[in-house]
């Protein structure tokens, strides 16, 4: 192990909070370098969820008996951990999703349905991921407007000096990008993107999913309208996610899903909306997965996002050194000061899903594929890319096992 | 969390104490005036609670000389309304504009639940929305609580 | 305890399959009588999603590794009990959502958008939950279709003879309706509403969020063309639900939400739709939640759907009978042979709120409120009722004290 | 289910034994027939596999005299496509058309997961298309391979 500079966090000792770790695969213990997917769990998070479904289940909002009360509370005050760990100002702001998709869907509809005609544009990047970009471009052309993507340079960056030729003579009413690509681990200017929408009159929408779960994130300071990310990817459980948007464009937009919940009054004649959050969460809420949340907030802060970020780095950085050792491996995306710790690569003349196929072997795990991002995935001229990602957990010998895995596969089928 | 609510309520007698169920069946300042200084309905649509608040004042227009209500609900709603009417009659509205829901929740004296908490302020919140509009002061919105 | 049928399921012996029931509320057993709103879960259940998360956690689909390929099949495992569990001809036909209200909400959007219009008529129930109401209701109204409800009887019985002089002349489009009320627990024919819209050339949407839990459902026997249900209601965890749809009309529609793993090809200018069921599941999946449904499936399947609904409507009789010994209790909805182990009543002079808070004193928790179907509560001229609900680990003794408390509650404030 | 997999896949030998090497290394029948009695392009989508088969028919007009293909991607479509093209030719377009497809996983000879037996089947899809064309019959859709 080559990595010089001292950790902020001590993954090895972090690993045992992670049961997964305690099982072998083929023989090896997992090396698991696909956080980017999804993240694995701590007991931490597991057993809140376990001791909430033991004791203090029920459905929450309106029961007058005490497990619905508590029920209630738990979830309210998920919805305030969440609040603080993106400096929300209210927590009536922050939305339970059932994930960033559907987050990212919600404003699609709710916002843009009605927002959106002809002669507006919505601008996305040549970066987003599919969840981000999908939802816009079947809205604008439901809607009839004029749907556009900003496009990278070879580096895998945003050319913001492309902004305004893209958008031409159409009025901007969406600008939408991620603050972390999953792909390439680029991170975006999103604050200068907002301030651009802002003047010209857009919102703007950022994708968190890749950027709440590894650093910092402040909605104030990215100064975006609304902001989606996932729990499942910062050590939460599947079937949540989380939207924040700004009060006063969530109280003038039309709700999304509709429903149980979500009322004030329900009149054959006409229906009332009922207030903050609850307008925008129809049905039974995804409680246990909200405690889920709740318990891998509290895990992580105190790590610290700053120790995980930095933690991060320091493995990018020494990935991107390893690899430069190869002279077989292509790597996509930006160097490791402007990129979170994500490493797309390929492997001349090895197929991804042959390299990915043989990392297994040897236990490491890494995703082979387009990653949902099929728009840069042209931009590259490639079908799929090797990716590995890395998080609190990750050691630098497992980095060291991805690339013997790699120069294993390229004396073997290269 | 079970910790709190354990101590929290603990049986019949320190919810449905003497006082509330004394209110609740025999409540003060029942009825309507008319013409009125000052009125508001209030309904909690979540459980159909409403009360119907009505204010006379004195001849300076500013002190509750009178003050009267109607309603129907659960037993916290309509006791904590009636025990509202005793507190606030000989008060200036803008104090009572000022009223701190702790001093009924004081009153009321048992502890509450969120949801309960809501029944237990409906005549509070109705009667400053009255008061607010009579006087022209504003009022925070509850959002549980509509009010005509 | 006056019970003299003997019940098919042991319910003091799987009670001991529930952790919740080892506490006690107020120095008593808590009394759990409000499980149409949730059920309570088995251990059985918790542990698999527990072992999902320690053994077997990574993004589904799509993944080379081992630990993905492992979360793949126990998704796709979860998918095919849940086929099974309502008899559909194809596990291609099942769409995970976040909860009946989103299974809802899915057909709504989908179908509705596209299909509906001035001229035609959107038919639901007086009896309707408002997840299979206001969907409908939106939709319509963006859309300029007619928005129409099918009354009740007075006994809480849809008044089926009533179906065309609710149409009229408008073309029927949509018939939707729940196969349970969760109100009062009438068992609604869906068959033959099913029927009559077939004939008319609408499709039949069944919300059966209170029956599949209950009973044995069978899509092909109801003739329905969509069914929704959530997983919470059925021992299952929070954050899924079930969508079911016929193959040929899925096929044919637009997809709902948009993003990751829905697609086959993303494109600036064109988007293409994946296969079945992938089309309408964007993002990640609830994998978890996925696998505690499966586990919950098995476990009420192992009991027998048929116990379960003979046991629960023991506990109806029993307990309108109990109640029939109150003068001052006013009781809602058809006979006990007609509806499933729900009853929803009012105490003479006692606001709903104080009997629930009263029962829950004494460890009873049941639900005071509009349930959901403010539409209904108008035509029954309340604001709200209590109601009590049944579950296979329900016991008689429960009645009893559920009977008891309402006779202080009148004692008390009556 | 952790034993299923431990059993499953258990090193390089097995997954990448000699044969696959040998046949991705030095692809069987490789190249396109012009003009062809048969042809199709197919393609899956998710990892960007491809293979174009061209068949060219003995006299009969029935018997497959001659297969060739062409392609990338990942070892196991590319291996098993060049197997395919031994295990058909010789034999009648309707008998390739009922060809199942566990005739070909046993010459690939190793245990795929669901994922990568999409790549294995691709070749073997993609010439039933193609023949299906020929011939006017019926063939199964694939969901995840796209054929032109
Ligand atoms: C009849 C009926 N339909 C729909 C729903 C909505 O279910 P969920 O809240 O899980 O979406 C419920 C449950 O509240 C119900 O009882
Ligand atoms: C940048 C980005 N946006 C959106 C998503 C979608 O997240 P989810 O699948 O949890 O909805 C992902 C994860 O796959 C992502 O990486």
């Amino acid at each position: 192990m080559a990595v010089t500079a001292k950790p902020t966090l001590d993954a090895d000792k972090l690993r045992a909070d992670f049961p997964i770790f305690d099982q072998s695969f083929h023989g090896k213990p997992l090396a698991f370098l696909d956080s980017a997917a999804s993240s694995q769990k701590p007991r931490q998070m597991l057993e809140a969820m376990t001791r909430f479904y033991e004791t203090s289940y029920a459905n929450v909002h309106r029961g007058v008996y005490q497990l619905a009360e508590r029920a209630t509370e738990a979830l309210e005050a998920a919805r305030e951990k969440s609040c603080r760990l993106i400096n929300a100002p209210e927590a009536r702001e922050v939305i339970f999703t059932r994930n960033a998709t559907e987050s990212l869907n919600l404003v699609a509809y709710a916002w843009g349905l009605t927002n959106l005609g002809p002669g507006d544009v919505v601008l996305v990047t040549e970066l987003e991921h599919h969840s981000n970009f999908v939802p816009w471009q079947y809205i604008a052309g439901r809607t009839g407007a004029s749907f556009r993507m900003l496009p990278l340079d070879a580096g895998g960056e945003l050319r913001l000096d492309e902004l305004e030729a893209v958008v031409g003579r159409g009025t901007a009413k969406v600008v939408a990008t991620n603050l972390v690509s999953n792909s390439l681990g680029t991170v975006n200017d999103v604050a200068r993107l907002a301030a651009w929408a802002h003047e010209r009159g857009a919102i703007m929408v950022c994708d968190a999913a890749q950027a709440v779960p590894h650093k910092r994130v402040d909605v104030l300071a990215l100064g975006c309208d609304f902001l989606a990310f996932s729990g499942h990817k910062l050590c939460g459980p599947s079937g949540i996610g989380v939207l924040w948007g700004r009060a006063e464009l969530l109280e003038a937009m039309e709700p999304f899903l509709l429903g149980g919940h979500m009322i004030k009054k329900v009149r054959l004649e006409e229906t009332t909306w009922g207030d903050l959050p609850h307008k925008f969460e129809a049905g039974t809420a995804p409680m246990a997965e909200a405690v889920g949340l709740g318990a891998a907030i509290d895990y992580l802060g105190e790590i610290g996002f700053e120790a995980i970020e930095q933690h991060e780095h320091e493995l990018v950085e020494y990935a991107l050194g390893r690899f430069s050792e190869l002279p077989s491996v292509t790597l996509y995306g930006p160097p490791a000061d402007r990129r979170a710790g994500i490493v797309s690569f390929n492997v001349d003349g090895v197929h991804p899903h042959d390299v990915a196929q043989i990392l297994d072997l040897e236990g490491v795990a890494i995703r082979a594929g387009h990653h949902c991002c099929q728009p840069l995935m042209t931009k590259l001229g490639v079908a799929a890319t090797n990716r590995a990602s890395f998080y609190l957990y990750t050691v630098p010998e497992e980095i060291d096992r991805l690339v013997e895995g790699v120069r294993k596969a390229k004396k073997l089928l290269g | 969390m079970a910790d709190r609510y354990a101590g929290l309520v603990s049986g019949f007698d320190d919810l449905y104490r003497e006082n509330i169920l004394d209110h609740y069946k025999n409540p003060r300042n029942h009825g309507r005036i008319e013409p009125a200084g000052a009125s508001a309905e209030g309904m909690n649509p979540l459980c159909g609670d409403e009360v119907t608040i009505t204010v006379a004042f004195d001849e300076d227009g500013e002190t509750i000389g009178d003050v009267r209500f109607e309603g129907r609900g659960c037993a916290i709603s309509q006791a904590s309304t009636s025990m509202l009417t005793e507190l606030v009659k000989g008060r200036r509205a803008a104090e009572v504009l000022a009223f701190d829901k702790d001093e009924l929740l004081d009153e009321v004296g048992i502890p509450l639940t969120p949801v309960r908490l809501k029944c237990a302020i409906l005549g509070l919140h109705t009667l400053k929305v009255a008061l607010g509009r009579a006087t022209g002061a504003e009022t925070d919105a509850d959002e549980d609580i509509d009010v005509r």
